[in-house]
């Protein structure tokens, strides 16, 4: 089971890091949303993977770690006010620019390599 | 007798899930993939279901509940991108 | 001095709420009870001004049977279609079927809509912008007419009854 | 303790000229003179204390961890020093006052003085290293002030940098060095360092400390070959050059030798070193101050070549040779201070300084030609002045000086050398200036400066007069500070006649020379000529030229403008560091035993893998890879269920909705594919880099999962009930135990959401009219369904929100995820019914709602303190109402209604304004454009 | 005791025939053969599968915590209100994309008035990236 988590994380950041190097804009917020999930996903299983072991308190059991859960939680709203942010950016980019290019610029992919 | 009908109702779920996956990938055209992915929404309230009967819980009842709620709203929301473009105007 | 139109708009939908929240709290306590029914006066004084004019319900009891019988069709649709998806030697009739409302109210026209798109093989496809037609997408009909009469003798029929007369 | 006010009264001496520049100038003359008087008498207010053999000293622990004090010690060295700074100081601003032009900003022009003077009074008088180097660099950027004062003057900015660049590498120089010195003597005390002369030499790093120290004493001091800055100086107002490059700036690195004498000089290492540098200096200054024609030129080579003399007597170290330094100091001080004034008297007077131009000024202004000619003789070394018995006893110490072994003889004849070269160009000065017959008259017709404006150049010339005749004056101040560098004190006698010795008689060819040499310098100026001139300027400017074309290039190189390059810089550093840390790994799997996977984990895996590569697959068609990405989404917050992390679960489906919405709206402005322009190669390169980074994170986590850690969550869990209140420890630690964090966190949201807001606004984008497909759009803007249903959905979402935000508490939910629901519940209304309809019935404003939030929550940490509780102390109770049961309440709940505030906030400020951005201009009808 | 065994046997058909129900409507959605068929698949079948399997739930947890507890029809409750709208509004997007329908459906739905299906195409802007 482990391993197959970290094998799925290990692919979704993978795609994540892909798409944020695509040249458009779009693409790399697309990229920028799936490098959170990967992210999140990773730090929540800091705390080990539980298996109903929700933490709510009601006598003893084995619980699965509330801090991983609670830092998440609020990276999981964090993320998205940086993706909007970005996508704003994004917008805003192509609003003063004319093209959608992360670069501000069309066609220069190939000079950039 | 009811772990194997847990199970089975399982592998029928995962099943569905599964024709979800093909008919999102294969389209043909957009509002199919909406459909498959709508259809994936509503699937994984059973399997939310099927969890809390395994663990023998309620604690995740709320994420169905959600979902029932609010998962149709994206989908809304694809709708009405593909309708009209603006889907807050 | 306070009506009870302007602080309970609407009985129906607070009782609803109420219900609701014990639902979802799952008690049946004196606390939940007022907690309910005080957001359930809060919440539509909160939002009424986002609703249409709202059609009151003229007899509630033929709401309920309305609904039961809906309840009775949805089963009924479903084993049919279902079985329509997996008889190997099916042999579907599609059709698309104008269908002309009698009701005009909008909130009534989207009941009608959904608990069309609820029921036999059929879902709701379009309205029309005049509001006076609904096109139907049904899986299996042998006669459209059949299909128009059934639908506004089962459903239009008491819903225009239920709100509008 | 009075110490501490002389730095003080010079430090108000910088602020007095700015409020008094209303006043006159006048007036602000003698204001901001006031200070620094005060301070000279509190200076000789010491005397006695110091003759009666005590060291007042001042200390005050101002950065102990870095052995920074605020400590100042007034022994005869600083005693000489300050008196010279304060003193001359004082005569400069009295010559300012008149040399300034009247549309000149005198006030600013005193405030950088005084604040020159600050800082070198700040040099003199540190009785801590590092405090000393903070002055020494407060002096550097000051006379780069006063330097390049003229600021409309090329020449003064240029000169003015050059300077600064110079001191300023210097003192970084010197800091490196002292931070070792430092070091050795175990502290920056400087009397702890004057002690510890032995562990000092003793130490390995003792050359290279001598040499950084040196270093910043040379550039400071002007020795060869950082002297170049010196000349360029002269851009400088005179009264700047008059006190900077003659009594004080200059001296500062002759000061800092002399300080540090006693610990660390002796070595042959300081020998060679300085009386080298020193001599070299001599010669060269001397050398070029005969070439010159302009008068502050010929004054700044002499000042060089003087500056080297002390240099060399410093190297020699003996103790007649320091006393000869500080004599030297004392005197160069007068005269050429002097010097430089009636250079400057000559500059107002007739408008120029150039030697060609000028000539038979005896006639036009007598007593400046008097004067002149006085400092002059003292500069030459001229018998019966003061400058006579420095030479005199430099040449005595040359003579006697061991140095260079089998080749001591060089030291004298080159003092000797240098001796000519002075008279000549002394000779030269008073000549061609006073009595030779002008060949062009001066642009201005020349006549007497001020009466009052002459006054400080008599004093020094008759200080000049005075200590040559009776040198027994000079030898109370002298004592006290030769004393300060040997630490212990010497016996000596200044006298004029020595008897017929080998000093003298170096004196005497000196003399003689001196005038054959001027008699005949024409023939050495066309010697002179032969020689390109090499105008160090030139040198310099190329050299920061060259620097900056460098650095521009390596930027060029490495920052073109690409984002995706700069990422994939990022993610190489990364994966390198990431595989690094990997690599240090005794395995990779840990000891916990890792778990079985089952038939839905699989499934679960496999679709997320299926969303992510699909995404990716599919991202050139933007809206297929929004659904594989909500697929993805959708199964991450499975997953966080099947981990037992409801409150994540329910998190995650609502910003799913909220996100997918955010991209639908984005994507509407934005193009609807991505043209296919990566070359092969780039998508290669990148495949590969995000692959091996993929599989670091994959390994990582592995690595994480199969380990135990022990974390601090036991706590939380113990406490969540008795110290929160709370059931569901993770809102527990949300609302109260971390609630800090989450202030930070909504705050952060809040903001994101104004940003946003502001970046919005005026934006025009190009709304298309039709899809991909080149379809128009459906004419139906507001389907009744959606409406109807949206307005029948609204209560019970408010009602759900409610639910959630009230249980969270105690079971999973909380204000974050009401919050959400809250708003996406908005956000159908907006989609269903539009932007302007929904601002109607709305009568709030979105940003207000969040900033309320973020204000409840602060203030509800705030309140803890009321009773006396740290920031953010909840607090909570259990109160019993009859016949309705137990209700617990607790403030937490209060912050979390501030989390909730600001998330539904800051989540519609976003959407609600994006939606907004068509409404003002969106043609109700499709209309071809 | 019976009475256990007969509710265990209850909840354990109602789970399967959820299961069946909802493999169903995907089913449907997978090899029906224009879109509008498909449509009906998830619509229906799915939503009566959810029911089955909730109610299965209800009882089960009647049966272990003792009381009755019908919350899960809320979930009903919400999926009643949102499959119809899903379904109304993705047909009608098939309609505005003009998908292509099987050709022995009877009745013509895409003789929509013209201000209903916009007028003639025009060429979209984002060909070749302004």
């Amino acid at each position: 089971m482990e391993s197959l988590y970290a094998v799925t994380t290990g692919v979704l950041s993978a795609c994540g890091l892909f798409l944020t190097l695509r040249g458009r804009t779009f693409p790399v917020v697309v990229g920028l949303t799936l490098l959170s999930y990967a992210v999140n996903l990773f730090l929540f299983s800091m705390g080990g993977l539980t298996t109903d072991g929700a933490v709510i308190v009601d006598g003893p059991s084995d619980y699965a770690d509330p801090l991983p859960q609670a830092l998440v939680l609020t990276a999981i709203v964090i993320g998205f006010a940086m993706t909007a942010f970005a996508v704003i950016l994004a917008m805003r980019a192509r609003g003063d620019l004319g093209n959608d290019h992360v670069d501000g610029e069309d066609n220069r992919e190939d000079r950039a390599s | 007798m009811l772990d194997t009908a847990l199970w089975i109702s399982l592998t029928l779920v995962l099943a569905a899930l599964a024709l979800n996956v093909y008919r999102l990938t294969v389209g043909p055209d957009m509002p199919d993939r909406l459909l498959a992915l709508d259809t994936m929404y509503v699937n994984s309230i059973a399997l939310i279901v099927l969890l809390g009967l395994w663990l023998n819980t309620k604690t995740y009842f709320e994420a169905a509940l959600l979902i029932a709620m609010l998962g149709f709203i994206s989908t809304v929301a694809v709708c009405k991108y593909l309708l009209r473009g603006d889907i807050i105007e | 001095m306070i009506t009870p139109r302007s602080w309970l708009p609407t009985p129906l939908l607070t009782i609803l709420l109420l219900v609701v929240w014990l639902l979802l709290v799952r008690s049946l306590s004196l606390g939940h009870i007022l907690l309910g029914g005080l957001l359930g006066v809060l919440i539509p004084l909160a939002t009424r001004r986002f609703w249409d004019a709202q059609p009151h319900v003229q007899k509630p009891w033929l709401l309920l049977r309305f609904a039961l019988r809906v309840l009775g069709d949805i089963i009924v649709a479903n084993l049919q279609v279902s079985w329509l998806i997996i008889n190997p030697w099916r042999r579907m009739r599609p059709a698309f079927v104008e269908y002309p409302l009698m009701l005009e109210q909008r909130f009534t026209i989207t009941l009608l809509a959904n608990t069309i798109s609820l029921t036999p093989g059929t879902v709701s496809a379009n309205l029309r912008m005049d509001g006076k037609t609904l096109l139907i997408h049904a899986l299996d009909v042998e006669d459209e007419e059949a299909l128009i009469a059934e639908i506004r003798e089962r459903y239009e029929r008491p819903l225009k009854e239920i709100y509008e007369c | 303790m009075i110490l501490p006010w002389i730095p003080l009264l010079a430090l108000l001496g910088v602020v007095v000229p700015l409020l008094t520049r209303q006043r006159g100038r006048r007036f602000c003359s003698l204001a901001t003179a006031a200070p620094a008087i005060l301070a000279l008498l509190l200076v000789f207010s010491q005397v006695p204390a110091l003759l009666a053999g005590d060291l007042p000293r001042f200390q005050l622990a101002w950065v102990p961890q870095l052995g920074l004090d605020l400590a100042f010690r007034l022994d005869g060295l600083s005693l000489l020093f300050v008196s010279l700074i304060l003193g001359i100081g004082l005569l400069i601003l009295l010559y300012a006052h008149y040399y300034l032009e009247a549309h000149e900003p005198f006030a600013r022009f005193y405030s950088f003085l005084m604040l020159f003077m600050l800082s070198m009074v700040g040099i003199v008088m540190a009785d801590n290293l590092l405090l000393l180097w903070l002055f020494w660099e407060l002096t550097s950027l000051s006379s780069f002030l006063l330097i390049g004062f003229w600021s409309h003057w090329t020449d003064a900015r240029k000169g003015a940098r050059m300077a600064l660049t110079v001191t300023g590498a210097g003192g970084l120089a010197l800091l490196a060095g002292l931070l070792l010195l430092g070091d050795m003597a175990g502290s920056f005390d400087l009397g702890v360092v004057l002690e510890s002369r032995e562990a000092i030499l003793a130490d390995p790093r003792y050359p290279l400390m001598l040499v950084l120290v040196l270093l910043g004493a040379f550039t400071k001091s002007a020795q060869f070959p950082f002297h170049f800055w010196l000349p360029h100086a002269m851009a400088a107002p005179t009264p700047v050059s008059a006190y900077l490059h003659s009594a004080t700036m200059v001296k500062a690195g002759i000061f800092l030798m002399a300080r540090l004498h006693p610990a660390i000089a002796g070595s042959e290492a300081w020998e060679l070193i300085v009386t080298l540098t020193g001599m070299a200096t001599l010669l060269y200054g001397a050398w070029f101050a005969l070439l010159k024609t302009d008068l502050k030129a010929i004054l700044a080579f002499s000042t060089v070549s003087h500056l080297g003399l002390i240099t060399v007597l410093l190297g020699i170290g003996s103790p007649l040779a320091i006393l000869a330094a500080l004599f030297h100091i004392l005197n160069h001080a007068t005269f050429k201070a002097a010097l430089f004034m009636s250079a400057g008297i000559i500059d107002h007077e007739t408008g120029t300084r150039e030697l060609g131009r000028l000539g038979g000024l005896r006639r036009a202004m007598p007593v400046t030609a008097l004067l002149t000619s006085l400092t002059a003789a003292a500069m030459a070394g001229v018998p019966l002045f003061n400058g006579f018995l420095s030479k005199e006893m430099f040449f005595a110490e040359a003579a006697a000086s061991p140095l260079l072994g089998g080749l001591s003889w060089l030291l004298p004849v080159l003092a000797t050398l240098g001796g000519i070269l002075s008279v000549a160009y002394s000779l030269r000065l008073v000549h061609a200036v006073f009595f030779k017959p002008a060949r062009k008259a001066p642009p201005k017709s020349p006549h007497e400066p001020p009466r009052l404006m002459r006054a400080p150049v008599e004093l020094l010339a008759a200080l000049c007069v005075l200590v040559g005749l009776l040198p027994v004056i000079a030898e109370v101040p002298l004592g006290l500070a030769v004393e300060a560098v040997l630490l212990t004190p010497l016996e000596f006698h200044l006298a004029i006649w020595h008897g017929l010795n080998l000093p003298l008689l170096m004196s005497v060819i000196a003399l003689i020379a001196g005038v054959l040499l001027y008699a005949l310098h024409a023939h050495l100026r066309q010697f002179g000529r032969q020689f390109s001139p090499m105008d160090a300027r030139l040198i310099f400017e190329g050299a920061v030229q060259r620097l900056m074309t460098w650095s521009e290039r390596l930027t060029v190189r490495l920052e073109n403008g690409s984002l995706q390059r700069y990422m994939s810089w990022l993610l190489g550093a990364a994966l390198l560091l990431g595989a690094i840390g990997l690599l240090q790994l005794p395995s990779l799997a840990g000891a916990r035993p890792t778990q079985e996977a089952d038939g839905i984990l699989l499934l679960g895996a496999a679709l997320m893998i299926f969303g992510a590569l699909g995404t990716v697959a599919t991202h050139r068609y933007r809206l297929i890879s929004l659904l594989m990405l909500s697929v993805v989404g959708l199964v991450v917050s499975l997953t966080f269920a099947r981990f037992s992390a409801p409150d994540l679960a329910l998190t995650q489906l609502s910003v799913e909705v909220v996100t997918m919405i955010l991209l639908m709206l984005a994507l509407f402005f934005l193009p609807q594919k991505t043209p296919r322009e990566s070359s092969a190669g780039r998508n290669i390169r990148d495949l590969g880099l995000a692959a091996s980074l993929g599989m670091v994170v994959a390994s990582l986590n592995y690595a994480v999962l199969t380990r135990d850690n022990h974390g601090i969550s036991d706590f939380f869990i113990a406490n969540s009930v008795p110290g929160g209140g709370g059931h569901n420890v993770v809102n527990v630690i949300l609302v109260d135990f971390r609630g800090f964090d989450t202030l930070g966190e909504i705050t952060v949201l809040a903001l994101a959401g104004l940003a946003i807001f502001k970046l919005l606004n005026r934006l025009r984008l190009f709304m298309p009219h039709s899809d991909g497909e080149g379809r128009v759009w459906s004419p139906d803007r507001y389907p009744l369904i959606l409406t109807s249903v949206s307005q029948a959905l609204l209560p019970l979402a408010l009602l759900v929100s409610a639910f959630i935000f009230l249980r969270g508490h105690n079971l999973p939910g909380g204000g974050f995820i009401a919050g959400l629901i809250t708003a996406v519940a908005l956000i159908l209304v907006y989609m269903a019914r539009g932007v302007e309809w929904t601002q109607q019935r709305l009568d709030f404003q979105y940003q207000p709602v969040a900033i309320a939030g973020v204000a409840i929550a602060t203030l509800t940490g705030l309140g803890s303190w009321l009773f006396g509780r740290p920031f953010l102390t909840s607090a909570f109770g259990h109160f019993h109402i009859p016949a309705i049961g137990d209700i617990e309440l607790a403030t937490a709940m209060l912050f979390d209604l501030g989390v909730y505030l600001a998330v539904v906030g800051a989540t519609l400020m976003i959407l609600a304004n994006l939606g907004k951005l068509t409404t003002p201009h969106r043609p109700s009808k499709e209309e071809k454009h | 005791m019976t009475v256990f065994v007969l509710l265990e046997g209850v909840i354990s058909l109602l789970l399967i025939a959820g299961g069946a129900f909802i493999f169903i409507g995907s089913l449907g959605m997978a090899h029906l053969r224009d879109f509008y068929m498909r449509l009906h698949g998830p619509t229906k079948a799915t939503t009566l599968g959810i029911g089955c399997m909730l109610i299965a739930s209800m009882l089960y947890f009647w049966v272990t915590e003792g009381k009755p507890d019908i919350q899960e029809m809320l979930i009903t409750l919400f999926l009643f209100i949102t499959a119809p709208v899903t379904a109304h509004l993705l047909a009608k997007t098939g309609l505005h994309q003009k998908l292509r329908h099987a050709d022995k459906t009877r009745g013509k739905p895409l003789e929509l008035r013209p201000e209903e299906v916009g007028e003639k195409p025009v060429p979209h802007p984002d060909r070749g990236h302004g």
